[in-house]
């Protein structure tokens, strides 16, 4: 036979050998350190209180929020929707499926957004996409969502507006004095179950 | 080399063709993210035929109805383009090495009649089973293996292993 | 440039029939240039006298297989967003074996049957014809093979996983049962007597 | 089977192919940072006390001039430049893996002193905290206060201004029980309604213990 054959199958045997001292696949697959802090240096991944808000009114099917905090104080109180995913058990394998859902935007949230942010870092570095954070946590949405201040008569329109749709962002969560009068509110009320229901369905159907 | 080129029994070195053809599924690979496939194209034909004759029935039907979305047509599917390309392909390949020939192709043997409808048993045969392997030996077995995909490699020691087997059964078609 | 182009977004889902028809060209002359157009050649490889098909086939899924690890390696591309088919236990060797029984029997595969209706060969058309037919057959009997379809689903897995082994050694092996196949294969050819074709 | 003896041509292809993949291994940038810890046991860092620094011990530790301890200010360089806390050096969260700072937190090393990372926020030392931690530095720890409290004039002042929010639960239960009770709960709301507020009460009564 031709002698190039020779060379050929040199070749190929050589490829095959150097593909043998490839590392193993999965620690490759992490997001390595110097993109890891570009990520952390970019505030994109923050969502406003108000943001996320808007996303739970309008029931956006893609929105899932993760509340990071030990169950004892997930079932005190939480976002309404939330699921919990206490930090420590971030990375077990089904809750690590059930983040790898790539139409989904998981938002993590705690009480503030320290320990959301670690979490997040942490998924981060798994190589998770569409992860975000909820800016200030629980204690920032409940101070300015459920206890949104009243702006002054002074104030601009944009203040007013935005007061008006926290309020009835608020009603549409835990309902209000005004509840009947208000079209928008007992419309939505249903939608609080909807949203629950969709991103129950959709945790579910990860594994 | 030069003289015996056009006559149409000049072939490239299969090695040559097998490395351009993996270069081919690789490049491929790395701008669709998918394979390679022949028989999807087929499915989607059908079942656009299908769903042209008969709305109704293609919509009752699950296995048309899996493919059948309202908002993309499945003709519109890339791997229709892509046979339209393995057709335009191999016409220039057949130019430029003079193979483009109406004739049937078959043993001394056997008759034109024979090999016509043995083909037509054989694609017949393929149809289905590419259905149920969810793939042809392009989009299933090479594009599997190339990914190294437990379904393409077994589908295509499926495919070798009986088609040595029948092939000997049909020996009289060929030899 | 890291790939796979279109599902990262490098490359706009626009151009993606005419990405379509540039490679399927290249398929396509590639299938036709190697003899893929000629059934007899193809035969040739279940009698020995004419390695043709194993020789491309497994010549090109060596190369890919080695370029998508390579460049999964050196980070040009993200072989985790590779489109993997599932493997269904049972349709995949019921599928494959009828398939076998139809290679053996028209002598084409889908691909190389376009490869040589594109060169005008009649059989070819009838195997499409076929082929077209066959689709057709499954469709409207899809309720009685439902179950087959369906059963023992076991996702998009990998060779190696299901063998245990790890992937580098799968894929080095896959290299040296193909150089040692393409050795026997010039070996088989010797000795069996010539077809013309 | 003569074309099987032409192979200039698939030696000119598959030597290219090689020369592709050769250029690329040789072209291959190793990133020179590393993780040296899984992420399971970075995870662990996270309730570790001992690699965090109260603000209290923080202000002992600015006083204590044994220079054991080194403060990283991880601000941009215009608010270090406005003040910053005495001796401490300046690394911004971008430039964290740079030559320069990796030198920095070698020496750091050497010299046997311990780092304490402080930003704006405990939020804005976290990351790079947790980078550094994850790639090998052992002596690292994270100030948990905010700068101004290391700030000794500003200290007392701005902190009482700020709005803070804290890893602690400040969920004002009165102002939800006022909101719910109020309300003429529906059944469709009841369902959430119950979850969120009824276990409220307890954390209530037991005086936001946590």
């Amino acid at each position: 036979m031709n002698k190039k054959y020779l060379l050929l199958a040199g070749i190929a045997i050589s490829l095959g050998i150097g593909i043998l001292f490839m590392p193993e696949k999965n620690t490759e697959k992490q997001v390595q350190p110097e993109q890891l802090l570009a990520a952390i240096n970019d505030p994109s991944r923050f969502l406003s209180t108000d943001d996320i808000t808007d996303r739970l009114v309008k029931k956006d099917p893609a929105l899932m929020l993760i509340d990071v905090r030990p169950a004892t104080q997930f079932s005190a109180f939480s976002i309404p929707g939330a699921v919990n995913f206490p930090i420590d058990s971030l990375l077990t394998a089904s809750i690590q499926d059930m983040l790898n859902q790539k139409e989904m935007d998981k938002v993590f949230f705690s009480s503030s957004d320290l320990t959301s942010d670690q979490a997040w870092i942490i998924c981060k570095r798994m190589g998770l996409k569409r992860i975000y954070v909820l800016e200030g946590g629980v204690n920032k949405w409940f101070n300015t969502i459920v206890k949104a201040v009243k702006p002054a008569e002074t104030a601009p329109a944009e203040a007013m507006e935005l007061y008006q749709f926290r309020m009835a962002a608020c009603q549409h969560f835990f309902g209000s004095r005004e509840m009947g009068a208000n079209p928008v509110a007992t419309a939505e009320k249903k939608e609080v179950r909807v949203v629950k229901k969709a991103s129950g369905d959709k945790t579910g159907g990860g594994c | 080399m030069a003289k015996n080129k056009r006559d149409g029994t000049f072939y490239i070195n299969p090695y040559l063709g097998g490395v351009l053809l993996g270069l081919v599924l690789f490049g491929t690979y790395y701008i669709t993210g998918r394979g390679l496939g022949a028989s999807g194209a087929v499915k989607s034909t059908v079942v656009t035929a299908v769903h042209a004759v008969a709305p109704s029935h293609a919509d009752e039907n699950k296995y048309y109805s899996k493919f059948l979305s309202d908002d993309v047509s499945p003709m519109s599917n890339w791997l229709v383009f892509e046979v339209l390309g393995i057709l335009a392909g191999g016409f220039l390949s057949g130019t430029i090495y003079g193979r483009l020939k109406l004739k049937v192709e078959h043993s001394p043997k056997i008759t034109s009649k024979r090999r016509l409808i043995a083909a037509l048993a054989g694609g017949l045969l393929f149809g289905i089973g590419s259905q149920f392997a969810r793939g042809c030996t392009s989009g299933a077995a090479l594009s599997g293996m190339a990914v190294l995909s437990a379904s393409g490699i077994i589908t295509m020691m499926a495919i070798f292993g009986s088609a040595y087997l029948f092939s000997w059964i049909f020996k009289k078609l060929w030899i | 440039m890291v790939g796979p182009l279109i599902p990262m977004g490098v490359i706009p889902e626009t151009w993606n029939n005419v990405i379509a028809l540039l490679l399927g060209g290249g398929f396509g002359f590639a299938l036709e240039a190697s003899g893929f157009s000629s059934s007899r050649k193809i035969m040739g490889t279940f009698f020995g006298y004419d390695f043709v098909v194993l020789r491309v086939f497994f010549t090109a899924a060596v190369t890919a297989m080695t370029g998508i690890l390579y460049f999964d390696y050196m980070g040009w591309m993200d072989a985790s967003m590779l489109y993997i088919n599932p493997y269904y236990v049972m349709s995949a060797i019921v599928g494959g074996i009828i398939m076998g029984m139809g290679f053996a029997l028209g002598g084409f595969c889908p691909g190389t049957s376009f490869c040589g209706i594109a060169i005008g060969k009649i059989d070819a058309m009838f195997f499409t014809a076929g082929l077209f037919i066959g689709v057709f057959i499954f469709s409207e009997l899809y309720p009685l093979f439902e179950g087959m379809y369906n059963s023992r689903n076991l996702g998009g897995v990998k060779i190696y996983e299901l063998l245990g082994m790890r992937e580098t050694v799968f894929a080095f092996l896959l290299i040296v049962a193909a150089v040692g196949m393409f050795y026997g294969a010039g070996f088989v050819e010797k000795k069996v007597r010539k077809v013309e074709y | 089977m003569e074309e099987l003896n032409k192979t200039n041509r698939l030696t000119i292809l598959v030597v290219a192919f090689v020369l592709v993949i050769i250029v690329g291994l040789i072209t291959l940038r190793r990133p020179d940072v590393k993780y040296t810890l899984s992420p399971a046991e970075s995870l662990g860092l996270l309730n570790d006390a001992a690699l965090v620094v109260t603000p209290d011990q923080a202000l002992t530790l600015m006083n204590d001039s044994g220079g054991k301890t080194v403060f990283i200010d991880v601000r941009n360089s215009v608010a270090f430049e406005r003040s910053h806390v005495k001796n401490a050096i300046n690394i911004p969260v971008r430039e964290l893996f740079a030559p320069k700072s990796k030198s920095a937190f070698r020496e750091i090393e050497k010299a046997g002193q311990i780092a304490v990372l402080y930003g704006e926020t405990q939020q804005q030392a976290n990351g790079p905290w947790l980078m550094l931690r994850q790639t090998g530095y052992k002596n690292v720890l994270m100030f948990t206060g905010r700068y101004a409290q290391l700030e000794r004039n500003l200290a007392d002042s701005l902190l009482k201004l700020l709005p803070q929010f804290s890893e602690t639960p400040q969920i004002d239960t009165a102002a939800l029980k006022s909101i719910s009770a109020s309300a003429g709960i529906s059944p469709d709301v009841a369902k959430t309604e119950k979850k969120a507020v009824a276990p409220v009460k307890k954390t209530g009564s037991s005086g936001g213990g946590c």
